[in-house]
């Protein structure tokens, strides 16, 4: 039998568009965005995932459904969609009338051309499969022109919500057909989203403009004509003074990562901040239990104890942060609020490491058997404010009596040194996000090509047997209070230690400029935005 | 003589084509010491979510599990072909890549090295006419200055100033005239300071050499002698400066690329290293060894043409140049 | 002893210094108390003299005396750190005190400078004519070819053979003696009243000289220039100037008519300065070159020490093949000095050098105390050089800066191997003590010595080894003729005590005369004259040998027309 | 020959010596600047009173004072205790260039220089090469190759002035190998090798010297960028290029770049003063 589950249309939210707020002239007017960079390839596959290629994107671009900040899915070019009860099979209805800007429409057939390429990409060529996409995929056929069928191999429920996901563009199939290296080319790449590359240079900038037929956005941001704006530039300003100093002086609009410390007196100023956070896993460490001194409990206890995470807001950050709960970003559904395991003591701490017979030597660091508590932190290549986080971790540590170095690598030494696990890696600094909560467990050990962040195995029966009761749950209602259970024994055991909400996107925008909207990945898309005068 | 050369010209192209091919390898060489590759890394980035298996499948579609000689031997001789490759970072070809951004990076370093030219004049030329004791000094001290500021300090003060103090230029329009001249400065600057030094060192050694104040004594003004002697003979030297400052004009667009936020070569070679895209370097590497070999071979080709004094017999090594700047006197002379 | 002469010259007698010399009623050129420094370094103290017009003065004295700054002070050419006080007064006007703007019109007009080195004196990245043009630009002369023919005109005028060649050359074209010759039609085309001339043959070869400064002296007469000389050869003095002045550090020591400050010097330091012209004193070490005289009589049978016959060298220079020593052979008794004399280029160093087997000779033999020299590589002929040494022409440039005294005296031994570390040392004590130099040298460095006390070292050195022959290329033609004086008794008197065997190379005839027992005349890589000093010196044969030997100053006024193979012994003539 | 002449000699030589190595005013003004920096490096905790990497966090932020010299960071870490606790990586890594530098290209060109031949050959074929790629660029590649941290930094400077020291070393040797001193140890009965140690290294090296001073200065510069594109180490070192790298991104905070700029300013310049005072004086 098959269960439907149709999804709501959201109208109620028409009425919150902020586009239709304040007496600014709805259309028109050009926009210039800076970015630190705007990565490497624009093939859609390997780019589209990416925190900067990601914006463009997501306004040349649809998906099929859409994903709110709060996590909520809703329809967008599939208009509904139904699953099969074991979750293996299921059917899309798409919009009518749906085109791609070089005139191909967008029907199921360029659905499955799409699905297939996510799912497989061409290797040989250099185009990726995109990672998260489940790989449980076996195949999707056009039932007519409006119907797609997708079938999986196993159970997965996480599909719907994936398609919300950022690695889910659809592109145009005469796009998709395209050898790797004209695909790497931005301006051959046809999208059905409200904007078009008008030009762009490597390196250097991209500048979009509004497709004037387009009429299929998505319900929930409650608008779905073409878009206000006349053109978005995305241009390259690599120092992120640079960035600010450019919006403040008026010279641009908004300017994307800059440095948190300058965020409170830009808004003094005036100017509109934006902090929102994606769907996801707090900024924390993945604790190595197979190291020592991590793999004894009451260690990772006193790591959980002895991080101020409160200084590191006030020192780093700004309020717009918040206070970890969990180990998942308290807007995912499904997030519990854990704060009393997050409290910090460093009075707990001192005592328990004591009691796991580390004492204080000289210099005021404690030991065990002559051996010197240590840790060594690897700062987040991805995040720019992971070093000073971590500086200010080590100080904290530093009073307890931990001896912290700090390693920092670029992207690819971190990336070919570092790994959750690692010989030399006591604990692995996590920033990634996640639509759908429930694909969390199985990363946590190592089944079915988990990631095992803590090294555990299968060895911990407790962590295992919620894995596969969250994975096993067939409804919200059911898999929720599994969650917590699971956020309750990982933060007890420290297994993960949550440094902050992480907020991977930050904005400074003009106050002219109001009306974008925030997805579920973070991501600012300006369709429904306007700018006055 | 015009055979000699003739062949003496003929046998400098030939080395200058070896050393491209050597600087080819060699950026080769340094690069594939590290471990891994840069896709291996590209796909680790934990938001890709790939398994190590399918990493394992990526890379050997490319084949880029192929041992280092034959990766090299394949590569070199794409490259003698004339195929650049493609860029293993965007895919794209390579030699589109630095099509795209050379003209910027040409704009940048010939309005830079004008600069350089211009400063160095006006401070080199200004010391014969400032009092001894007062500006010359001032001037004087100008070159080490310049050359004792890390330029993107320089940089960045340029911007604060002129691009958001005085509103100048937009700083998100970097190929605005005014941003390119302040950027021009900013690369501009320590080049000018290594011109200038070779400059005042050589005015101040052929103004002591006998023949000028014999000129002197034959009734000759200050103005004269500057113009009728001292110039020619002091700024001779400044052609080897500037066909070695020209690496330096490569390598610091790498700083001011990216601090003022310009596209060029500078700004290409700074994202292709995050990423070790090696294909983009060794075409950069060969690029700029290119340019400065040939730049260097004109040097060495006009300079008889313009100082009677220099026989092509002996090689560039007849070139005289200053005491002064260890590394110009011999940079000379080492070419045999 | 006569270094304490020297010594005491210069506290003990001084005429009258500060008194300015009467020459004439109104001088054309008044110095009066002039002092300069460079930085704090006082040079030239108090220095007074005249000079009139149509009338020759000569600045005579050591290196570093002060002659050439005493002359720049005059041009006002001091370098940017000298300073100049006192009055120097030109037709009338003082010119010391008044402003850069002021003096300029003087400036070549009437002021003429001939400078000392002619290859460093002219541009050399302009051609002759446009530096000439210069010159010319001084003349009241608007049209610039009349002003061309004018050039074109002095310079046949200073005896260039092809002025339009010369016109049109670099600098670097030009052989030294016509440089010499440009300069001075340079300085003397817009006939200045006053004509300063520092050394200005010092840099040429003997011949040139000669007749660079019969031009001098002729030019001044016709053109009724008064002549500024400055010169350290007091024979040159002698010969070319009305009055003298004797400087020492910067003083004058003496100072008149050149025939009296000639003939009978006032002063000790004049004595002495006479006394050590080469050319005044032939016969002044006869009595130790004598104890030589007697091998070279009794030496007739027995083999020459030295046997160098039919040796030819041809260098291959820009694809041209360049025959440097052309069918040489010489020999020498043991204990006797062989003199090689010629002109610049003439193959005097090439043949020292294939004598030591620094090259390989094309043809021929040479043998050094029995032992064959041609033919053997530099480790064969280690142990040749164990007795056969060679003292280089530039005591500045042959010990390695960075070594002490005493390791660079030493090097022979370790490197020979010679005697234990003690007796080492001792005959480094000796070897030093025998050229004159005290145990206190021997921390030094080359650089904290005099150029004298540099060559005494390099001989030291070559002496340590005790070897039976030194070779001597030009020992003393870098230094001052009081140096050479000395160096020439130090090398005597070894010789009388240990029997050494010497080839000594020089230009200077003079210097010949006074030391070697035989000479050769080279002239372009030939040998064409040799035999014993005296034969050749009195009674030449050549007529190169015989314009060698005009070539020397006599010390006798009045040269300009002065017949060849004039008597050398002119010093009581006057 | 009596003594007495030859001390009067020596006498004025000295002299002479005294003046010349007379230090003027602004050399002696650079040693001092040195002296500062070197006494810093040997002794940072005897010049201030803070913790380089302990900070106050409500102290963050504030601009000079007398309290904090040059204003305290982001963490609230005195910025002139960390200028001073970073002044030893900063003089270290610059020396591990130019040793690297100096010690690898001094024994390329003397190589190239006193054998001659195809060595020479190969090894200016060698140098050219290095030198051919703009020095900054090479060091970006080499720094890329062996991975980002200080130390490698150092190396990845010094191997791109490889080639000056190569090339500056083989002229003075071939300069110096046609000396008539060196012709006369031969004559005194030297050996290759040990003319090639004794006389030709020792006066070659001379001019290498200054030129070491330099690259320096310069070497400075150089790893300051590298730490500018984040090359270098990550903090808590405080390396004065990462201090000024680190503050470019609190521009808003001007003395974040300012201070340790100065300071990298004045030594470099100091370095420079002497190293032109050491070419003049040789
Ligand atoms: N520019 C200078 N700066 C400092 N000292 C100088 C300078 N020029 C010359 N001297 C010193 O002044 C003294 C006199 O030098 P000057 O050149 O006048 O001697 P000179 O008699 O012409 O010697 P020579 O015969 O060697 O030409 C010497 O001790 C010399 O070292
Ligand atoms: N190594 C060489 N290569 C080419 N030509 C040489 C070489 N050595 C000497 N000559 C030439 O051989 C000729 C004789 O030179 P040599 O040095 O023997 O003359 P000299 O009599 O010592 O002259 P001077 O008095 O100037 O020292 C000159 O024309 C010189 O240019
Ligand atoms: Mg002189
Ligand atoms: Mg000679």
């Amino acid at each position: 039998a098959t269960s439907v589950v149709t999804a709501i249309a959201l109208t109620a939210m028409t009425g919150l568009s902020p586009a239709r707020s304040a007496g600014a002239s709805p259309n028109g007017g050009d926009i210039t965005f800076l970015i630190d960079s705007l990565g490497g390839t624009w093939i859609p596959n390997n780019s589209s995932i990416s925190s900067f290629q990601g914006h463009i994107w997501g306004h040349v671009t649809d998906k099929l459904v859409y994903v709110d900040a709060d996590g909520k899915v809703s329809p967008w070019i599939a208009e509904s969609w139904e699953q099969s009860s074991d979750a293996t099979q299921f059917t899309l209805h798409l919009k009518k009338g749906v085109s791609f800007s070089d005139g191909t429409p967008l029907d199921a057939s360029a659905v499955v051309a799409n699905l297939d390429i996510w799912y497989a990409g061409r290797k040989n060529e250099g185009i990726n499969p995109v990672g998260l996409f489940p790989k449980t995929y076996d195949r999707a056929e056009a039932v007519d022109a409006t119907t797609v069928k997708v079938v999986f191999k196993a159970p997965t429920l996480g599909f719907i919500p994936t398609l919300g996901y950022h690695g889910s563009i659809l592109i145009s199939p005469k796009s998709i057909a395209l050898p790797a290296a004209q695909q790497a080319d931005l301006s051959k790449t046809s999208g059905s989203g409200p904007y078009v590359v008008a030009s762009w240079k490597e390196g250097d900038f991209v500048k979009l403009v509004k497709r004037k037929d387009y009429n299929w956005g998505p319900a929930a941001v409650g608008h779905t004509g073409p878009a206000y704006l006349d053109s978005i530039t995305y241009k390259i300003v690599s120092e992120p003074s640079l960035r600010v100093a450019a919006v403040q002086s008026g010279q641009a609009d908004v300017a994307y990562s800059p440095s948190p410390q300058e965020l409170k007196s830009l808004k003094d100023a005036g100017f509109t901040t934006a902090t929102p956070r994606y769907l996801g896993f707090v900024n924390g460490l993945a604790v190595n239990t197979k190291l020592e001194p991590y793999n004894d409990v009451k260690v990772r206890q006193a790591l959980q104890a002895a991080i101020n995470r409160k200084e590191i807001i006030d020192t780093v950050y700004t309020p717009d942060w918040k206070l970890a709960t969990s180990f998942i970003q308290s807007n995912v559904p499904g997030a519990t609020d854990h704060s009393d395991l997050l409290a910090y003591n460093p009075g707990k701490a001192e005592k328990l490491l004591d009691e796991a017979g580390w004492t204080k030597g000289a210099g005021g660091i404690r030991a065990k058997d002559g051996k010197q508590l240590t840790l060594t932190l690897y700062s987040n290549p991805y995040l720019a404010t992971a070093k000073s986080i971590d500086e200010l971790i080590a100080q904290q540590l530093g009073k307890i009596g931990w001896k912290v170095t700090i390693r920092a690598y670029d992207v690819v030494t971190f990336g070919e040194k570092v790994r959750f696990g690692g010989t030399a890696v006591p604990a692995y600094e996590v920033t990634r996000s996640f639509i759908d909560a429930g694909t969390v467990a199985s990363i946590l050990t190592n089944a079915n090509n988990g990631e095992d962040w803590f090294a555990l195995g299968d060895s911990d029966k407790k962590l295992n047997d919620l894995r596969d009761r969250i994975a096993g749950a067939s409804s919200a209602e059911i898999r929720n209070p599994r969650l917590d259970e699971l956020q309750t024994y990982v933060l007890e055991q420290g297994y993960f230690i949550p440094r902050t909400q992480i907020v991977q996107r930050i904005y400074v925008q003009s106050p002219k400029l109001k009306g974008e909207v925030y997805n579920g990945v973070a991501y600012a898309s300006y369709y429904t935005a306007t700018i006055s005068e | 003589m015009t055979n000699a050369y003739l062949s003496y010209a003929a046998k400098r192209l030939a080395q200058a084509f070896v050393v491209v091919l050597l600087a080819y390898v060699f950026t080769f060489m340094v690069v594939s010491i590290l471990p891994g590759d840069p896709i291996t890394n590209v796909l680790r980035d934990p938001q890709n979510g790939f398994t190590e298996d399918e990493i394992r499948q990526i890379i050997a579609a490319q084949g880029l599990d192929q041992p280092i000689p034959v990766q090299l031997w394949t590569s070199l001789s794409h490259f003698v072909a004339g195929d650049f490759g493609r860029s293993m970072r965007s895919n794209r070809p390579v030699a589109t890549l630095i099509a795209e951004v050379l003209p910027s990076t040409l704009i940048l370093a010939s309005a830079a090295f004008a600069i350089a030219l211009l400063l160095a004049v006006t401070i080199g030329y200004g010391t014969q006419f400032l009092p001894k004791r007062f500006g010359q000094g001032l001037l004087r001290g100008f070159p080490s200055l310049f050359l004792s500021v890390p330029n993107f300090v320089i940089g960045l003060v340029l911007i604060h100033l002129f691009g958001f103090q005085l509103g100048l230029f937009r700083v998100i329009a970097p190929d605005s005239f005014w941003a390119t001249f302040f950027a021009a400065v900013a690369l501009g600057v320590p080049v000018s300071a290594r011109i200038a030094e070779v400059l005042i060192a050589n005015l101040d050694k052929e103004s002591e050499q006998e023949y000028a104040s014999v000129a002197r004594g034959r009734g000759l003004t200050r103005m004269r002698l500057f113009a009728r002697h001292l110039l020619k003979p002091s700024s001779l030297p400044v052609i080897t400066v500037t066909a070695l400052a020209i690496g330096e004009l490569l390598g610091g667009s790498l700083i001011t690329e990216t601090v003022f936020g310009r596209t060029g070569i500078g700004s290409l070679v700074q994202r292709s290293v995050s990423t070790q895209d090696l294909p983009v370097l060794q075409a950069v590497v060969s690029l700029a060894a290119v340019v400065f070999v040939l730049v260097n071979l004109i040097a060495d080709l006009v300079y008889p043409l313009l100082d009677p004094r220099v026989k092509l017999i002996g090689g560039p090594r007849a070139r005289p140049t200053t005491a002064d700047d260890g590394a110009v006197a011999t940079s000379v002379a080492a070419t045999s | 002893m006569a270094a304490q002469d020297r010594l005491t010259a210069n506290t003990l007698t001084r005429a009258e210094p500060n008194a300015p010399v009467p020459l004439r009623p109104i001088p054309l050129l008044r110095v009066d108390g002039l002092s300069v420094s460079y930085g704090s370094h006082e040079v030239v103290t108090n220095v007074g003299f005249e000079l009139g017009r149509g009338e020759s003065l000569a600045l005579i004295g050591e290196s570093g005396s002060g002659k050439s700054t005493i002359a720049r002070a005059v041009l006002r050419l001091l370098p940017s750190n000298g300073r100049a006080t006192g009055r120097v007064v030109f037709d009338g006007q003082e010119v010391l005190g008044i402003s850069e703007r002021g003096f300029r019109p003087l400036r070549g007009r009437a002021i003429g400078f001939v400078p000392q080195d002619p290859a460093n004196s002219l541009n050399p990245v302009r051609t002759i004519g446009a530096q000439a043009q210069e010159a010319a630009a001084l003349l009241d002369e608007p049209d610039k070819r009349i002003r061309k023919q004018l050039v074109l005109e002095t310079f046949a005028e200073v005896g260039l053979d092809n002025p339009r060649r010369v016109y049109d050359s670099y600098p670097h074209q030009l052989s030294g003696g016509m440089l010499q010759r440009v300069l001075i039609g340079l300085a003397i085309l817009p006939r200045p009243a006053l004509l300063v001339a520092d050394e200005p043959t010092s840099a040429l070869d003997v011949t040139i000289q000669k007749r660079i400064l019969d031009l001098l002296t002729r030019l001044q007469h016709d053109l009724k220039i008064s002549l500024l000389l400055i010169t350290h050869d007091l024979a040159i003095a002698a010969e070319r100037a009305n009055a003298l002045v004797v400087l020492k550090d910067g003083v004058i020591q003496e100072a008149g008519r050149t025939a009296s400050v000639f003939s009978s010097p006032a002063s000790a330091y004049a004595r002495k300065l006479r006394a050590d012209v080469p050319a005044l004193n032939p016969d002044r070490y006869a009595a130790l070159r004598d104890i030589g005289s007697r091998f070279l009589k009794t030496a007739a049978g027995t083999a020459p020490k030295i046997a160098v016959s039919a040796v030819t060298k041809t260098f291959n220079v820009d694809g041209k093949s360049l025959v440097a020593v052309d069918d040489l052979s010489f020999t020498v008794p043991a204990g006797t000095t062989h003199a090689l004399v010629g002109e610049s280029g003439s193959g005097k160093t090439t043949a020292v050098r294939l004598l030591l087997g620094l090259e390989q000779p094309d043809s021929g033999t040479i043998s050094v105390a029995g032992e064959q020299i041609a033919g053997r590589s530099p480790g064969e002929l280690r142990s040749a050089w164990r007795h056969l040494q060679l003292v280089y022409q530039n005591p500045f440039t042959s010990l390695d800066p960075t070594w002490t005294i005493e390791r660079l005296v030493r090097e022979p031994l370790d490197r020979f191997g010679i005697g234990t570390p003690k007796e080492r040392d001792e005959r480094v004590r000796k070897a030093l003590a025998d050229v004159g130099l005290g145990e206190h040298l021997l921390s030094r460095k080359p650089a904290a010595l005099s150029g004298g006390q540099r060559q005494r070292v390099a001989i030291a050195r070559s002496l340590v080894l005790k070897p039976d022959v030194i070779v001597l290329d030009e020992p003393t033609s870098a230094l001052d003729v009081s140096v050479q004086a000395g160096i020439v008794e130090v090398l005597l008197s070894l010789q009388a005590n240990l029997g050494l065997t010497y080839v000594f190379v020089s230009h200077d005839l003079a210097l010949v005369r006074q030391l070697a027992h035989t000479v050769s005349v080279m002239h372009r890589g030939c040998i064409v004259e040799h035999g014993e000093v005296a034969e050749i010196f009195d009674n030449p044969q050549q007529p190169y040998t015989k314009a060698l030997l005009a070539s020397i100053p006599s010390g006798v006024a009045d040269a300009a027309q002065a017949p060849h193979a004039r008597p050398l012994l002119m010093a009581a003539a006057e | 020959m009596t003594l007495a002449s030859f001390s009067a000699a020596s006498r004025v030589t000295a002299i002479s010596r005294l003046t010349a190595l007379r230090v003027p005013p602004t050399v002696a003004f650079a040693f001092a600047v040195i002296a500062i920096v070197i006494a810093w490096s040997l002794a940072p905790g005897l010049f201030t009173n803070h913790s380089p990497v302990v900070g106050v966090t409500a102290e963050k932020l504030l601009s000079p004072s007398a309290a904090h010299w040059f204003g305290t960071d982001h963490l609230g870490r005195d910025l002139y205790t960390r200028v001073v606790y970073g002044t030893a990586s900063s003089v270290t890594s610059a020396l591990i260039a130019v040793v690297i530098a100096a010690v690898a290209g001094g024994l390329i060109g003397l190589l190239a220089g006193f054998l001659g031949g195809w060595v020479d050959i190969v090894l200016a074929r060698l140098v050219d090469v290095l030198l051919a790629i703009p020095n900054f660029l090479l060091a970006v590649i080499v720094v890329t190759a062996i991975g980002f941290d200080t130390t490698n930094a150092a190396i990845a400077t010094g191997v791109s002035a490889v080639a000056v020291f190569a090339r500056v070393m083989r002229s003075e040797v071939i300069k110096t190998r046609q000396a008539i001193f060196v012709e006369a140890a031969f004559l005194m009965g030297g050996s290759r090798w040990h003319i090639l140690l004794r006389h030709v290294l020792p006066n070659a090296s001379r001019s290498v010297l200054p030129l070491a001073v330099l690259q320096f200065g310069l070497s400075i510069l150089v790893i300051a960028s590298l730490a500018f594109l984040g090359y270098g180490d990550p903090p808590p070192a405080s390396d004065w290029g990462l201090l000024i790298s680190i503050g470019k991104d609190y521009l808003k905070w001007p003395w974040l770049v300012y201070a340790p700029a100065f300071v990298t300013i004045a030594t470099v310049l100091s370095v420079n003063r002497i190293s032109r005072w050491l070419r003049k004086t040789d």
